[in-house]
């Protein structure tokens, strides 16, 4: 089992964002968070990434208990987060940007270059290499943010809605590159909307409506979930 | 030596009022245009010309000329924010802050060639004068200048709380983008805030003008009292301010009796950092951007 | 390597060891010129190490005071060569300048605060060295004079004109070399990376902290070296004079007018900035207008700032390219 | 008037350096509800903050009721009745829901029938006028929602763009949110409706428009789009 959350919860002033959630993600698994927009999903995400502090709750990576440590000190134990909206460094060029995920497995400038390199070659950015990432379109982007995470060599990968805004073409593309890391051992937690994508990837799927964990589970008995229908899928939608 | 005290402190808030007012133009600035006004203290100065100016040729108290000087620092902001500021507003922190550097360069240039730099003293004799109420005397200029300040905090709060243009700009302050779905002219908001702030730092000029002899490079010196006041009051808050400007001058009073006047700023240096480690957005700013 | 930014070597090079060689064929008004541009250039490449991290120091005198004063009160005190003092003066910047940076860091001080919090530190050091005796408070401190023919500029750091030229001209260019490596070297990536989104260069694992902590370090670090050779060549030091808040303004102006993205813009805009102040200083005293220099000085300031937002030398730059490709 | 209530046409839009929309043309039909769907970051609200005046266009035209507003400000498509109910709803939460309110009714078109628009939108959401002296900020979701949609509705536009309405509401909320944007366009307001909840839209809209990284995939009346098989397949997960 490489991450166990356990009861975990965010209140904001008058708004509780997520109530005691708890589940797990075992090695080298595909498990999807889905819910509509608001449920409280990316709040996970940060609390599990230490970005925010949970109001109450644990998070275990592996043996190790990582709640409420600093983002940097998750990054290098292993777990590497993307973010909903892309966060490009936009005055630096594409190997630039993901030699940053480099350099948190090795100091030296040139293993740092070539690992880029090769992620970059990963998200087929590579003809883009010595651009800014602020001339970038958003599908260029997206790949930045992800070549960028995988460079940090990641056990767990948490994937924030990368497909969001990309065409068939290039969702597809990002499918072949999850399976890959998951071939390549790495575990991989998303949240995503685009439900073809779910079922395509998911090994599991977790729900969260409100901030609660509504169902949890394989695709095919999340599909035929009445609740999760009836709240989120919308009346004629069904997972086959 | 208990009376002794009592002044001091009195002495020290009324002080702190007519800081107050300075700093509640700079915070205005920022809190609308997350802009640092670096040249804040030279509008000041600039204020305390114009008193100084109308006072020597018309011997009119300088309380009495603040509203004048408030118009002229208000038609300065208003025009130096529309030519130039307001093509700043997306630029780098570090740009901003170089273009008001040459506006304070340019500034203490002007007064050095105009003035020259030796002081210019306003001397009245209500400068000696103080008003006696039972052991409290309270000095008459300072009393004077405070309650303009109050008068110019309070004419500035409830047209920023009563008027529908007092309420844009708050709107335009409390989220810009919301203001522009509704269709407020933003930069005219931006505008007539620069005028407000730099009119606030004028008024402020012309009533420290009998206290402080006028001279350009006291600019510095309100520059960096204005910064203290803002930062630990709350960049933004306008009770941030008032407070804020109170607690400086009160401290500043306290520590030039208790320790020695050369040090009164130090003590004030040291208040800041404080307050800026114990909350990094002042006393009554925001705590999460 | 090939594929990150190669550092511009060669032209760097090439540009500071002609300065070398014309420096003998410089008058007394040339070289005391020249040195203050140099001197200004190094201050500037100073400044503009921590500034690639995002953190703008408005307090940047008192790194250079606090290591002119320990590098000569070393010496007057305890006799011992300024090899050893000017150093000693550098690690004391340093460790006050991580002192800033934990405090900033440690209490999530950003932006205008952090930029205000430099201020108060350094006014605060300046008042308290007004009043403190073993530095002379403010009657100042006085090194003892040398004879210039017994003199050894290379045992006592101190020496004549040409010889400040060239201390001044040395230090600047080991300074831009070595920050060249700092910025091409795993954390030169880091820094950039919490000056453009820190909380997503966390997110990769960089230590904001620490990385914040380094850079002010040497930032201050190489500030207090640049303090204690200048120390020697003025002679005499005040609080008001090394550490007053003119002289950290005065500091940051030419990397912000060369253009703060590349190192080299701050030894551009030193030639530039020390120049233009030298020339409207004089100008002024000839005509008798007292303050014409500032008002000139702003003028100019706000002329290149409206219209070469970048800064000279990235317009340079890109004048240059347009050239070759031309 | 025959023509379209709003025409857009060739619109390009580049928005922090990214080609956001590229050659964009559709119309909405005067008294219409008009849905434009797409996934996030599909350039749906560059689009709402171009026609709004917010951002600049590269190229391309906007015509508002017969007149070219390409490039107008904000202050000045307001003006003219364009209404907008933001993402994120954008309310003023240190500011109370009176003031809100006032601040939406500053318009010089709508300074003469402001007692009968506050009154409109007391009768649509009672929950507001309980609440007039409360900082927006301390409203729920669905009340700020509600909120948004009062102060649009105080500079008595006739044309209204409604950017996510649905965002982050429970299903009940949502529910009466677009019975409110049904009961507005039957009172006779220009809808256009921009949703990332592409089953509902199509169901509430006459017309639509299938918005794919900054360039129109599909445009027509709205039942045509909900059983078009790419759509379904791309949106409805089926």
């Amino acid at each position: 089992m490489i991450l166990q959350v356990r009861n975990l919860t965010k209140a904001f002033t008058g708004l509780v964002a997520v109530k005691d959630v708890s589940f797990d993600v075992a090695a080298n698994e595909i498990v999807a968070l889905i819910g509509p927009n608001g449920a409280g999903k990316t709040t996970c995400f940060n609390m599990i990434a230490g970005a925010l502090k949970p109001s109450s709750g644990s998070v275990v990576l592996g043996d190790e208990m990582i709640t409420g440590l600093m983002p940097e000190q998750i990054a290098v134990k292993g777990l590497v987060r993307t973010f909903q909206i892309v966060r490009p460094m936009r005055t630096m060029t594409v190997l630039e940007n993901v030699m940053i995920g480099a350099f948190a497995r090795t100091a030296n400038v040139e293993q740092a270059s070539e690992i880029a390199a090769e992620s970059i070659r990963n998200v087929g950015l590579e003809s883009k290499e010595s651009a800014l990432a602020s001339g970038l379109t958003l599908p260029d982007r997206k790949m930045l943010e992800l070549a960028r995470a995988i460079a940090a060599r990641p056990k767990l990968l948490l994937l924030d809605e990368v497909m969001a805004g990309l065409r068939p073409l290039e969702t597809d593309r990002i499918v072949e590159i999850v399976r890959a890391l998951k071939a390549s051992g790495v575990t991989v937690l998303l949240i995503e909307h685009v439900m073809r994508v779910v079922v395509a990837l998911a090994d599991r799927i977790i729900v969260l409506h409100h901030g609660e964990k509504l169902a949890e589970g394989l695709p095919s008995e999340i599909g035929a979930n009445p609740k999760v229908i009836e709240s989120y899928l919308g009346r004629r939608a069904k997972l086959s | 030596m208990a009376t002794l005290y009592l002044n001091v402190i009195a002495g020290g808030i009324l002080i702190g009022i007519v800081y107050a007012l300075i700093a509640l133009g700079l915070t205005i600035i920022f809190g609308v245009m997350r802009i640092v006004n670096f040249a804040h203290g030279e509008m000041v100065v600039i204020g305390m010309y114009v008193g100084y100016g109308l006072w020597s040729v018309t011997k009119i108290p300088p309380w009495m000329i603040a509203p004048a000087a408030a118009l002229v620092l208000f038609v300065l902001g208003y025009a130096l924010q529309r030519a130039i500021v307001n093509s700043f507003i997306d630029r780098p922190q570090h740009s901003q802050f170089i273009l008001f550097i040459s506006f304070a360069l340019i500034i203490t240039g002007l007064h050095l060639v105009f003035f020259g730099p030796d002081p210019r003293p306003i001397g009245m004799i209500e400068s000696m004068q103080s008003y006696a109420i039972g052991p409290l005397h309270l000095d008459v200029v300072r009393s004077q200048a405070a309650l303009m300040a109050l008068a110019f905090v309070a004419a500035l709060i409830l047209f920023l709380q009563q008027s529908t243009f007092g309420r844009s700009i708050r709107a335009a302050a409390d989220n810009l983008i919301g203001a522009r779905v509704i269709g407020i002219r933003v930069h005219t908001v931006y505008s007539v805030t620069a005028g407000i702030g730099m009119g606030c730092a004028g008024a402020a000029g012309t009533l420290v003008a009998p206290i402080f002899d006028t001279q350009p490079f006291l600019a510095t010196d309100f520059t960096l009292i204005a910064f203290i006041i803002v930062i630990v009051g709350g960049l933004g808050s306008l009770t941030g301010a008032l407070l804020g400007g109170v607690l400086i001058g009160l401290s500043e009073a306290l520590a030039a009796l208790t320790i020695s006047p050369a040090l009164k700023t130090v003590f004030s240096y040291a208040l800041l950092a404080l307050v800026l480690v114990w909350r990094p957005n002042g006393l009554f700013g925001e705590q999460e951007r | 390597m090939k594929r990150t930014l190669r550092p511009s070597f060669w032209p760097a090079a090439v540009f500071f060891v002609l300065a070398a060689a014309f420096g003998p064929l410089f008058d007394s008004f040339w070289l005391s010129l020249l040195t203050l541009v140099f001197f200004y250039a190094f201050m500037g490449l100073s400044w503009n190490l921590m500034m690639s991290a995002g953190l703008l120091s408005l307090g940047h005198a008192l790194f250079l005071g606090l290591g002119a004063y320990a590098a000569a009160v070393l010496t007057a005190s305890t006799g011992i060569s300024p090899w050893l003092s000017i150093p000693a003066g550098a690690v004391i910047a340093a460790l006050a300048g991580s002192a800033i940076a934990w405090i900033g860091g440690r209490f999530s001080v950003r932006g205008v605060q952090f930029a205000v919090l430099t201020i108060a530190f350094s006014e605060l050091t300046r008042v308290l060295f007004d009043n403190w005796d073993l530095v002379g408070g403010t009657g100042g401190f006085f090194l003892k004079a040398i004879n210039p023919d017994t003199n050894r500029p290379l045992v006592t750091l101190r020496g004549g004109p040409l010889y400040f030229y060239f201390a001044f001209l040395v230090i600047t260019a080991a300074a831009y070399f070595v920050i060249q490596l700092l910025m091409t070297s795993r954390w030169g990536f880091r820094w950039r990376g919490i000056n453009e989104d820190e909380d997503a260069a966390r997110a990769l694992g960089v230590p904001a902290l620490r990385s914040k902590v380094l850079v002010v370090a040497i930032s201050a670090g190489l500030a207090g070296l640049g303090g204690g050779l200048f120390g020697l060549m003025q002679g005499s030091l005040f609080p008001d004079s090394v550490m007053r808040l003119q002289l950290s303004i005065e500091i940051l102006i030419a990397p912000i007018i060369g253009g703060i993205g590349s190192p080299f813009g701050s030894i551009v805009g030193a030639f530039f900035v020390v120049p233009l102040m030298e020339f409207s200083n004089t100008l002024s005293q000839r005509i008798g207008y007292y303050g014409l220099n500032t008002l000139i000085y702003g003028v100019v300031i706000l002329g290149i700032i409206a219209f070469l937002p970048d800064g000279i030398w990235p317009r340079i730059l890109r004048y240059m390219n347009l050239i070759r490709a031309a | 008037m025959s023509e379209a209530h709003l025409d857009v046409r060739d619109l390009e839009v580049s928005y922090g350096g990214v080609r956001a929309l590229n050659g964009i043309s559709f119309s909405v039909p005067h008294n219409s509800l008009t849905a434009i769907v797409g996934a996030n970051g599909a350039g749906k609200t560059t689009l709402v903050r171009t026609v709004a005046g917010m951002i600049r266009p590269v190229r391309g035209r906007i015509v508002f009721e017969g007149t070219d507003i390409t490039g107008q400000d904000s202050s000045e498509t307001c003006e003219l009745g364009i209404g907008q109910v933001a993402e994120g709803r954008q309310i003023f939460p240190n500011l109370t829901v009176a003031e809100n309110l006032r601040l939406g009714g500053a318009l010089r078109r709508s300074s003469g029938s402001y007692g009968a628009n506050r009154r409109r939108v007391f009768e649509m959401f009672p929950r507001l006028e309980e609440r007039l002296k409360q900082k927006a900020g301390t409203l729920s979701g669905g009340e700020q929602q509600m909120l948004a949609i009062g102060r649009c509705l105080m500079s008595s536009p006739s044309f209204i763009m409604f950017d996510e309405p649905s965002l982050g509401l429970s299903p009940l909320m949502v529910e009466f949110i677009f019975a409110t944007i049904l009961e507005l366009k039957k009172s006779g307001v220009t809808i256009l409706l921009i949703e990332q909840n592409v089953a509902e839209s199509l169901a509430l809209a006459e017309f639509a428009t299938v918005l794919e990284n900054g360039e129109i995939a599909l445009s027509g009346p709205a039942a045509e789009i909900a059983d078009d098989d790419r759509v379904r397949k791309a949106y409805l997960g089926l």
